[in-house]
């Protein structure tokens, strides 16, 4: 059985439809998209409500998931870090996750025929 | 010719009391929009109940310790049940209602159900009616004079309703104490904001047109010419007052926090109205302007002073926008009234009348409210417990969700800096 | 003189009609506020086309039908598009408009778009026209007379509007089955709550506002001292019953099911003010405080009856807040009237003319109400597939969302317990 | 006598005033509904003080340009704060404000809030009181004759507010371009859904209403039966005007895009109500129902037009609904006319008096909205930077989030096809 | 220490219901629920908003987590394919991922013992 | 390389300040927090809506994950259990799961310098 490989994206919500374009070029079709509340490296903001101090310390973020089978999961962050670089800080991270198995319900397909 | 004339009032007067009745629907969308969505469905119950309780209390005892035949000038005591002005009491009611619901907001967020309907009762049956008895019912305050001047001038209520709703809260609000995370321990604001901005903000569109309906439908007629030239020019004043509020608190927030601020704007047309009720018919537009200005400076300064320095916990600004800009507006048509104000040479006579009217309602609200909150914090208990604030009351006091199909943030996005 | 007559009626009668317009957002606000989020520009939409083509037609033709030259006092048949007076055909427009969108909410969430605007031509045109020329257009029911009391009282129509659109919503609603999920395989009836309470109450405070138009709009005149008293009554018995209604139904709620319910207090209210449309002008204030005290008690146990026994789904409760408590507060007026009711000693008759009007109106709607939707059903479907269901109104029938920036619950957090 | 009929005249003039102010709420609502959550309480705040700073602006300036003794007939000058008709006053404030506050809508989501501050300045000030004057201060317009007819018909103001808005909307919209991801490199338009249906559903209702303050209260005069007539006449053509249109949308968007489009629907009731602005009291009700059923179709297609061939950004439609249809509503006066209307016999003179003033007003209003954008542009830049844009205005102009305890879609759902 | 596994669902909302109750009859208590957006063979739908064409390529999903020890992963893959089957696009797919340890906060149990 | 691993901790969401300030303090600055439901030993309740009981069982829980190079793991879970403890039912899980590898778009670093 080939390596099942999960990759997970947490980048800037507005970099999501260009990424998902990049990813449909290499041929990735399936992918699960979420939002989230990141805290990193990337400060948030102090603004005022009535008059009252307040930060912003959690910044809205999408994570976009990705289960491959072992050989493009380069491939995948490759065009991933050209995708999402903007040098600036809160371009994201990449995290790589090991997956044991998958399973297609609709055809009980299992591993990488699954995909 | 005179049935005519009766009809002009009549009819008047009740359009008006039906815009003033929509104000309802602006207080509720204030105080929703304003406060969180897990309390968002209690905030509505309350502003229901107070104003369903508050017309059925008005009607059997309010009205007539209102506008009975009056005792020492202190309360009326007659009629009760039977009136032969129904006119005249559906207006009442709906101003009695806007009394009471000012309170709910800013008790907001985690007063019990049961308790805010006691209130209710008490507010509409005795708080209200005794010193709106003063004002308008030929109490003593009607005829007070002093140095020349002559009676109260309190025209639409920033007194008689807007601040006896405001102190009521103001005591309310100190009595039950912050909402849980709003102030840290070191005694630090934090930030709690609403909602909705967009229904915050419909709320005040719909107060400010139903302040078409209070103004205006307090000159009680509507059949002479001099009627009608007052008509116009009090919607004209009311209207200038809330437009330089609105700027002025908007120029304050700018300057003050570097952003203008959304909610205190509105919550600055609304210290407009507020305080151009007292003197919307004793004014001129000019004065209304300048009313305004000042409200909407008022305003800013006093959502800062009641949260950070008296440290109570007023979700929605209504202790400033009804009780403190109310008593400014109040005392500000002894200076611009274009009748014995002191900027016209009227002297000190009717600003220090003016003067006493804000202090003795204040004298009168202050301590009845605190007994009434206190007993019923005795009896019943007013706060609800500190795991039915941070569920929400929505679902621990009426068992449901406000907004079922949204996903709404476990994680608490702002904290105090 | 007479000429400050007509203007004074026209003026009054005008303005009812533009607080009775109002009521369509009411509706709008009421009904997608209690339905669920994929499905509210659906509503809005239904809402939005019963009025549009309800004017037009009822403009082309029912207006014809009702205010017509009688035919045996069944129908009216003259004029057609071309009326001397436009502020009648306003006013009655406004009203056949209120009764046409009562149905909506009803059959939400699972009617095809298309089918809905079929039944809004047919209930514009024939059913509500004819039993509203029955009670109002001088048919049959305008002149019964029995045991001495003559004339149907239906003032402001809680059964020609209120339970015509009521009837004709449980009729579609059975014809179309219930929501999926609705029931379980057992029968048990499932909670689906509404996706914004907030909207919803907002709808319900725009109504009671425009109730204040609805009754005493229904005078239809305001030219004498006779009919400013009477307005003015007026706006009193209707605050009042729906007031007492509100409370009584919250009362009942908590204790039925321990905790007061916010959705069904606030449809308390609109019972109280259905249930006092009819007898408005004909009771006293304490008579409307148990006229609403009763529709108060009502609602609750039509809610239950409805979903539990009849098992028909009504998502908004507008059978019963219409139908039920529509002739209900119909009946109540041979009983509270102060002028020939019961408890005034105005003996049976009343009361006979009036139960004769309740079921003469139920008899024309409900076979009628049940051909159209019957036959709409075999010709274009009345309900939409269950992918459709599932997926929502808004993105299958219109390709959109009402609320694209919101994240929507995918998990259904509720099932029945 | 006079007496009576001064009354009957000012508090129609007042209540319609009322209503019109209220339509504020109801632009508020559109505004905000029909764009993105991020803005929403942006687009508030800009309904907001557009409307403050011109009820200020107006009363000390554009009330005396406007109404003020004629130069020429080009622009008044006399006044200037005192004025003796406060009713007319305020009643001509709440017009302004609503020709004001159509442009937020079209410049809506990337807007500096500074400078929509200057641009409603302007507005109140100059541009909008100019051509009122034309109109209906006695300038040159309101005394035109070409061909046996006289004057320029805009009864209450598709061409002298609607137009005026939409044009000045027109230029701001252009100057500003599109707002980031609305065209795709290719020049493709892309749908940017708005964030709630709901709230801009309630607006078109709420604007509904207010038309019913807006066209009847124009009549100016309530106090004879002639009057009382005519008043009558415009709530029934202003409604069906409405109706006829928002039918009309909405097949021709469910024959164009496959499915019934609500918010193109809602935007055509608007359309309709613009479009019978300028002939309400001219037109029957035959003539308004074909109005409405022109704006109908030519609402759809201006939108269109906008987006895809001047591919001029307006996330409202506000152009399309009161410039585009404002011009159309004029020009067809010309036609419908009973009084003149080629229709009807009267020629071609009045059709070239409304062509005339149709031309002239955009002559007027084009170029100056031009100056005063760029002229903005130019000192403090009118649009916000990209990251602000990408950011939402809500928390870059103002530090806030307008639904603070919802979940926001971070992922862009939508993206042109 | 017995192996612990994370079996992680996406499938339609409309059969979460469904979902839970089967696994609660097999003993499965523990879940975690969460809203997806999904992208897969299952295509979006092209609509028109005010006459601009605009595609739904993104669908709403349930993510459904249940962490357990390794014996009834197969149970609980089997229960759900049988109640998300309809053989249709958009049935779903089932990841199954290594955990390294489970505690649970209020005892402090670890491993297997804290599920 | 040194062992990544994830740490993700599902508990009360008002608990939530309380973790991130403590987390802040231990020195750890990148996480991601989401919303989820869920559903375990705590209970529901069964409430009434216009008369018809319902069951809310799945609860409003707030998931926080941390990706740590392997030595403070245990660090990150014992601050976990002082923050959380409350000692009554629906103080939460924390599921640790291993990371094969991180990359951070901005700079392309990867592994442990990622984080
Ligand atoms: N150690 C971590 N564990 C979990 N999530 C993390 C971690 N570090 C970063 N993240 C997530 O990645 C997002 C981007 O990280 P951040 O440090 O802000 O930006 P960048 O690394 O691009 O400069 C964060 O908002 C957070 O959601
Ligand atoms: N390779 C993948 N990586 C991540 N998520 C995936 C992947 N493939 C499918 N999914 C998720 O599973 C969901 C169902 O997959 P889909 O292909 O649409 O249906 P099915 O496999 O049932 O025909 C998708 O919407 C997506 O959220
Ligand atoms: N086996 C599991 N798989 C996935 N998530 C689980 C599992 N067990 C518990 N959870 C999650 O952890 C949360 C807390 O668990 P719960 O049993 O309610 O509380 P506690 O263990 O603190 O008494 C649940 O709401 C659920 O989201």
């Amino acid at each position: 059985m080939d390596k099942i490989t999960k990759i997970d994206i947490i980048t800037r919500p507005s970099k999501v439809e260009a990424l998902k374009a990049a990813l449909n070029e290499i041929g990735i079709t399936g992918m699960t998209f979420s939002h989230v509340l990141g805290c990193g490296l990337q400060k948030g903001k102090t603004e005022y409500y009535r008059g009252t101090e307040y930060e912003i310390d959690l910044l809205p973020k999408s994570r976009i998931e990705i289960v491959v089978c072992e050989v493009p999961v380069e491939k995948v962050v490759e065009v991933a870090k050209e995708v999402l670089r903007t040098g600036e800080i809160g371009d994201g991270k990449i995290f790589i996750y090991p997956v044991e198995n998958v399973i297609k319900v609709r055809t009980g397909e299992e591993g990488v025929k699954a995909l | 010719m005179e049935d005519i004339k009766l009809v002009l009032d009549t009819i008047w007067v009740l359009i008006a009391a039906a815009l003033v009745f929509f104000m309802q629907a602006g207080f509720a969308m204030v105080e929703t929009g304003f406060t969180r969505s897990k309390n968002a469905g209690n905030i509505i119950m309350k502003n229901l109940m107070d104003f369903s309780v508050g017309s059925v209390m008005f009607w059997l005892v309010g009205y007539s310790i209102m506008y009975g035949v009056s005792n020492f000038g202190l309360f009326g005591w007659s009629g009760f049940v039977f009136y032969d002005d129904y006119t005249s009491l559906i207006f009442q009611t709906v101003f009695c209602a806007t009394a009471a619901t000012i309170v709910s907001g800013a008790m907001a967020e985690r007063t019990k159900f049961i308790s805010y309907l006691v209130y209710s009762f008490f507010v509409s049956v005795v708080i209200y009616p005794v010193s709106g008895h003063w004002i308008w019912g030929g109490g003593w305050l009607s005829t007070l004079s002093i140095g020349g001047a002559e009676g109260f001038i309190d025209f639409a209520g920033s007194t008689a309703v807007h601040s006896v709703g405001g102190w009521t809260a103001l005591v309310g609000a100190a009595i039950l104490g912050p909402r849980i995370g709003k102030y840290s321990k070191s005694g630090k604001s934090n930030a709690i904001p609403g909602h909705s901005l967009t229904l915050g903000a419909l709320g005040v569109f719909i107060l400010w047109f139903g302040w078409f309906g209070f103004n205006p439908g307090s000159q009680l007629a509507a059949s002479s010419a001099e009627d009608a030239i007052a008509i116009g020019q009090i919607f004209v004043t009311t209207n200038l007052a809330a437009a330089a509020a609105a700027i002025v608190a908007m120029i304050v927030t700018w300057i003050r926090y570097k952003k203008p601020d959304v909610s205190m704007s509105l919550n600055g047309a609304l210290a407009g109205l507020v305080a151009i009720t007292a003197g919307c018919a004793a004014v001129s537009p000019m004065g209304a302007f300048f009313i305004g200005i000042i409200a909407g400076i008022v305003i800013v300064f006093a959502v800062e002073f009641i949260d950070k320095v008296l440290k109570i916990d007023d979700p929605v600004g209504a202790i400033s926008v009804h009780g403190i800009t109310g008593a400014v507006g109040t005392l500000l048509v002894g200076i611009f009234a274009t009748d014995g104000g002191l900027l016209y040479g009227g002297g000190f006579g009717q600003l220090a009348i003016q003067a006493v009217g804000v202090v003795a309602v204040a004298a009168w609200v202050l301590p009845t409210a605190f007994i009434v909150f206190k007993t019923v914090d005795k009896i019943i208990g007013l706060r609800v417990s500190a795991t039915e604030e941070q569920n929400g009351l929505d679902i621990e006091e009426h068992g449901i969700e406000s907004y079922a199909d949204f996903e709404i943030k476990g994680v608490t996005l702002h904290h105090g800096a």
